[in-house]
């Protein structure tokens, strides 16, 4: 399905919801914060969409803002879907697909170490690559390296 | 003293070549050198062993193993050796310590022990039991106490579940095992090893001196069937190839020699390589026809101990020393010392070539598992040398 | 014989209930440092004797911040950076992040360049997989196919040496092409490589694929179902194991594969059910052939012409996003990248397959042994550079 | 071969350094030594000749791979360069058993612990042998790497460097020689009971 049919399927389920970002290259849909759970149950149960497989979710520090960028696929109609969620910079926090995509477990406590995204009702929340004990996120534009860490200088 | 010594050793204890009868001081001496000699074997085989070890090894592999340390890498395992002993004795801090330190031990002797009843030519025995298939399979069930005190002692969990795999898989080898040697003894009627030679030296149908022919293997599809399970429960028994779970190098780290280093890991490096050898010698004797293999032997004169053979040879003789030079110059001693080293050069050619087969079988199999040991042994191996037993049994009624 | 878990677990339960048998649980580490752990992952294992109840992977201890340093250097440096993340098969994750800043400039690549990229790529996909096979054979014991494994590995080292002067991390497909042209003598190693390779082939067969003990290891174990493998994100010879016939190098073409034809294996369940560990290992030993094949095809097709494109010495890409899944031999690996038209880039995420791969084993490894876990965890064949990233 | 009585004591040194598993070199370097009464320090009791050959050509390394070095490691231990043939093929899995740690591979801050953990595993004569530009300095991740450790050197001692990124299996193969002349002009004994060497 081509993307222009799936942003006018979209935009007739969700009128004036969504915009359409305007960068060149592949083409991305900003959904709203707090409608991103219904557009993400209705794309993956909807029988012509049908977009079973989350790809890959990044979060994204673009110096100004942050934002949380979605790829589906779907493997029987093979078309792809891009959503992006902007945050605020203070209190970045959005609702957790886990429940819906299991991969999304570990991509959103990836997301969560690197740029401290804060993700509701995830099973457990916490660090997945960096120690424990490790203060800061370091993705974000504005971080400083540590001057030490248990007693190794740098 | 005499009738002492001779129940302790053996029936006809008067051609035990190194036993005679006299003073308890002479037995003693003579029994801790035999002893000493019986260890070098040991660690003989384990320096063969390792040395044959990492050289096929690298041969099945494509590579070549050590070549440079030595002529041909020969001096590697001594270096191994030497190496290990200088290592620093270390006990983990959470171990039990005199446990810790017991374990090798008893895992060394539970393999040397066997030895004593072992033959290694037609007289060249440490002692002729007349239980010596008993008295073998009894004392290898100390290696394995030596190994479950080895998994609890060091207190890490590798070893504790290394421990726990080799108590079952003990379990389950021992019964399948012992059963595929009564298959034997039912046959040979007794159970010492110079008497299981001699049943598989009787002509078989008809063939007046079956040199071949007459091996254990082939006198009976019992116990052609009691070889294949005998010596599967032997590499069970030897920790070897599919059945090295206790010692699991890529799931269990190392197994219960997880957290021994330096010389107490090298007497469990020698255990295991002398467990093989008395495998596969027991293996040698009880089904290949042990030192009446494809050599054939001199005829040797009737037994006679060395005692008597002594006096015969060297009467008249003033001096000691020509008295020695005599007895070596004896035809009498000649061809008796040569039936002895044809023996041993049968009986220890076929054990090494089972040695190797061990070392080839641990270089192509994986390692099964806990699970599938225990239905391998206990729901094919047991019912199979269950009947085994049954048609040697009933063989044995139908001949005679 | 399918132990049966459930019944055991059950016993043993009401056993401890009935008070008479107490049983504790214990926690094991397969710590970062363990022979069968491919690398610095770290197993936490919740075990009842040798009975798994969770498997716990935790991740991070060789977090080298690829993603900080995308950010921090130029577009062209980012390409040796990429070479060390799944580290064997770097040709792999080189050309996935090359062809993802040629697809946002819109530039066009010569033919030749795309052909020895599929050729090299190819060739790097048949050294991994070597390598996924000699581990797995070493996880469950069998020491000798590691080393068959490597020895056919050389050949292909050897090769690339020629190509790119170096044994693991190349460095070769650069922006707008390739380092190097393919001259005759680098295509006759390879036409040699592709000769013996496939005459040793059958060598691996008989030493583990029909090996009874090996069937009985890795049949039946790990089974993973298709909406399992698809919600968990798996990919790669994972994924077409459970039966989901998708390779991208088929449904999203990349670096005129199309031009290329070869069939993609999938699970079939031979020696037990779909998507058991012998599957994914009976898939990736399909795909070397299917790879020998397609390097052959593009050998005898390469076409004349130049490798490189001429390019400005300071890249600076169009402001926008793209995201371009290439098919690594662990499944897909793309870069998301995100320009604003300055010489070093807003954002470059990456998407490991590893780290999907790996993250269903603590729902396959319930109720296994503790031999299976490692059997699992073998046969899903990840490497801790591109999970650590 | 020229033979070796002319030879002066320093050739011997030098070759034996270059070839410690030749027997026979080393011994007849020993004797000159002892003839000429050689600066007390260099003299090397026959008992710590024994100990260090034996210890040098059975070199026990611990499998401790971390990331792309590890995979050359692997080589190494491969049919084309087999490191066997001199002894080092054994890879035990346990640190108990294990002489040389071949830290293969970037060491991050959530690694170090354990790197330093298992090093003092390690029974006594250990060695060290930081293989990589990572663990020498960091390597390509030294700039940016936040959460790696910028050379290993920094936790634990480390006998032997090997440079590259994979070293090369021959760099390997030479850090091993350098280890063993290494380990050849050590004196246990001496340093143990003060007996031997300058006796």
């Amino acid at each position: 399905m081509e993307f222009t049919q799936l942003w006018d399927k979209l935009n007739k389920r969700f009128p004036e919801r969504l915009t359409l970002a305007t960068e060149s290259g592949d083409k991305q849909i900003q959904v709203k914060v707090d409608d991103l759970i219904a557009v993400v149950d209705y794309i993956k149960n909807d029988s012509a969409l049908a977009f079973n497989f989350l790809r890959l979710i990044s979060a994204v520090d673009t110096g100004k803002e942050f934002s949380c960028v979605y790829h589906f696929y779907s493997y029987q109609h093979a078309h792809g879907l891009i959503l992006t969620v902007s945050l605020n910079r203070a209190n970045p926090t959005l609702p957790s697909l886990s429940s819906r995509y299991a991969t999304a477990d570990w991509l959103e406590r990836e997301c969560y170490d690197m740029m401290g995204f804060n993700f509701l009702e995830h099973p457990e929340l916490r660090r997945i690559l960096l120690p424990h004990d490790w203060d800061g996120y370091p993705l974000r534009k504005d971080y400083q390296q540590p001057a030490e860490y248990h007693g190794t200088k740098h | 003293m005499n009738d002492f010594i001779q129940s302790l050793f053996g029936p006809n204890g008067v051609n035990v070549w190194i036993a005679p009868s006299s003073t308890w001081l002479l037995a003693t001496i003579l029994f801790t050198g035999a002893g000493i000699v019986v260890f070098v074997w040991v660690a003989l085989m384990s320096v063969i062993g390792t040395y044959a070890e990492r050289r096929v090894a690298g041969y099945m592999q494509g590579r070549l193993g050590p070549n440079r340390v030595g002529w041909f890498g020969v001096l590697q395992p001594i270096a191994d050796g030497i190496k290990l002993l200088g290592k620093e004795d270390l006990i983990p801090a959470g171990a039990a310590k005199w446990l810790f330190r017991l374990a090798p031990i008893l895992v060394f002797c539970g393999v040397l022990i066997p030895y004593a009843a072992l033959p290694f030519s037609p007289r060249l025995v440490v002692s002729d039991m007349a239980v010596a298939i008993y008295y073998i399979l009894a004392f290898e069930a100390l290696e394995v106490v030596g190994v479950l005190m080895a998994g609890w002692a060091p207190n890490s969990k590798w070893s504790l579940y290394g421990g726990m795999r080799l108590a079952a898989q003990m379990l389950s080898y021992e019964i399948p095992m012992g059963l595929a040697l009564v298959v034997i003894v039912l046959f040979a009627g007794s159970l010492n090893f110079q008497q299981i030679v001699a049943w598989q030296q009787t002509p078989m149908m008809g063939i007046e001196d079956p040199n071949i022919l007459g091996w254990g293997i082939f006198r009976s599809p019992a116990c052609f069937v009691a070889f294949f399970i005998f010596f599967i429960g032997g590499l069970a028994s030897a920790k070897r190839a599919p059945f090295d779970l206790p010692e699991a190098e890529s799931e269990l780290v190392a197994g219960y020699h997880t957290e021994y280093s330096g010389m107490r890991f090298a007497f469990f490096f020698m255990a295991e390589y002398g467990a093989m050898y008395l495998v596969s010698a027991l293996t040698a004797i009880l089904f290949l026809g042990g030192w009446y293999g494809p050599l054939p032997l001199p005829e040797g004169i009737s037994p006679a101990s060395l005692v008597e053979l002594w006096n015969t040879n060297t009467a008249g003789q003033e001096s000691f020393w020509s008295a020695c030079q005599a007895f070596i110059s004896a035809p009498v001693v000649l061809t008796t010392a040569g039936a002895e080293l044809i023996g041993f050069i049968n009986l220890a050619g076929k054990a090494l070539i089972l040695f190797f087969t061990m070392i080839w079988i641990r270089w192509t199999l994986p390692r099964i598992r806990i699970d599938q040991v225990m239905h391998l042994c206990l729901k094919v191996l047991l019912p199979l040398s269950m009947i085994a037993a049954l048609g040697a049994a009933i063989q044995i009624v139908i001949m005679n | 014989m399918a132990l049966n878990t459930e019944k055991f677990i059950s016993q043993v339960n009401d056993l401890s209930a009935q008070g008479n048998l107490h049983t504790e649980e214990i926690l094991v580490n397969m710590g970062p440092q363990h022979p069968s752990t491919h690398g610095v992952l770290r197993l936490v294992i919740q075990t009842d004797g040798e009975l798994v109840a969770q498997a716990f992977p935790q991740v991070g201890f060789l977090h080298r911040c690829f993603e900080k340093i995308a950010e921090s250097v130029t577009y062209r440096q980012v390409v040796p950076y990429t070479d060390r993340l799944d580290y064997i098969a770097s040709m792999n994750n080189a050309l996935a992040y090359v062809l993802g800043v040629e697809k946002l400039m819109q530039i066009e690549i010569f033919p030749r360049a795309q052909y020895i990229r599929v050729i090299v790529a190819e060739l790097n996909r048949i050294a991994s997989h070597l390598v996924a096979f000699g581990t797995y054979g070493l996880d469950l014991g069998a020491f000798t196919p590691f080393l068959y494994g490597f020895r056919e590995r050389e050949l292909i080292l050897s090769i690339f040496e020629e190509l790119s002067g170096a044994r693991l991390l190349y460095h070769y497909p650069r922006i707008g092409g390739v380092a190097k042209d393919i001259d005759a003598k680098i295509a006759a190693d390879i036409r040699a490589f592709i000769k013996t390779m496939r005459r040793t082939w059958p060598e691996y067969n008989a030493l583990l694929t029909e090996n009874q003990i090996f069937i009985k290891r890795s049949a039946n174990i790990g089974v993973i179902s298709a909406e399992n493998a698809i919600s968990y994100g798996l990919t790669g010879p994972c994924l077409r194991a459970s039966g989901v016939a998708f390779d991208i190098r088929k449904a999203q073409p990349y670096s005129s594969y199309e031009k290329f034809d070869f069939n993609i294996p999938t699970g079939q369940g031979t020696k037990g059910q779909v998507c058991d560990c012998w599957d994914r290992y009976w898939v990736r030993m399909c795909e070397i052939q299917e790879s020998l094949k397609i390097i052959e095809q593009a050998l005898d097709s390469l076409p004349e012409g130049e490798i490189r494109a001429k390019l400005p010495a300071v890249l600076k890409l169009p402001a926008g996003n793209v995201y371009l899944p290439c098919e690594n031999p662990r499944g897909e690996l793309g870069f998301f990248i995100i320009s604003d038209f300055q010489p070093k880039a807003l954002r470059i995420k990456m998407r490991a397959p590893s780290f999907c791969n790996l993250s269903i084993v603590n729902k396959i490894c319930r109720g296994v042994l503790v031999a299976d876990v490692v059997a699992i965890v073998g046969s899903l064949d990840i490497v801790l550079g591109e999970i650590d990233r | 071969m020229s033979s070796n009585e002319n030879k002066t004591a320093e050739e011997l040194l030098a070759q034996s350094i270059s070839n410690p598993r030749d027997l026979t070199r080393y011994l007849q370097y020993l004797k000159i030594i002892r003839e000429q009464e050689l600066s007390s320090s260099v003299l090397i009791c026959p008992f710590d000749a024994a100990i260090n050959w034996s210890r040098a050509n059975s070199i026990w390394p611990l499998t401790f791979g971390l990331a792309c070095c590890a995979i050359e490691m692997m080589a190494v231990g491969a049919d084309k360069f087999d490191l066997d043939r001199f002894g080092a093929g054994a890879f035990r899995a346990t640190p108990r058993q294990a002489d040389l740690m071949i830290v293969a591979g970037t060491v991050t801050y959530k690694m170090m612990p354990r790197v330093k953990k298992l090093y003092e595993q390690m029974p006594d004569p250990k060695y060290v042998m930081a293989m990589g530009a990572c663990t020498i300095g960091g390597g390509p991740y030294c700039k940016f790497g936040y959460h790696v450790v910028k050379g290993i050197d920094k936790f634990i001692p480390v006998d032997i460097y090997v440079p590259g990124c994979p070293p090369r299996p021959e760099a390997l193969i030479d850090a091993l020689f350098k280890l063993q002349a290494k380990i050849a002009h050590d004196s246990p004994l001496e340093n143990r009971f003060g007996v031997g060497g300058n006796g």
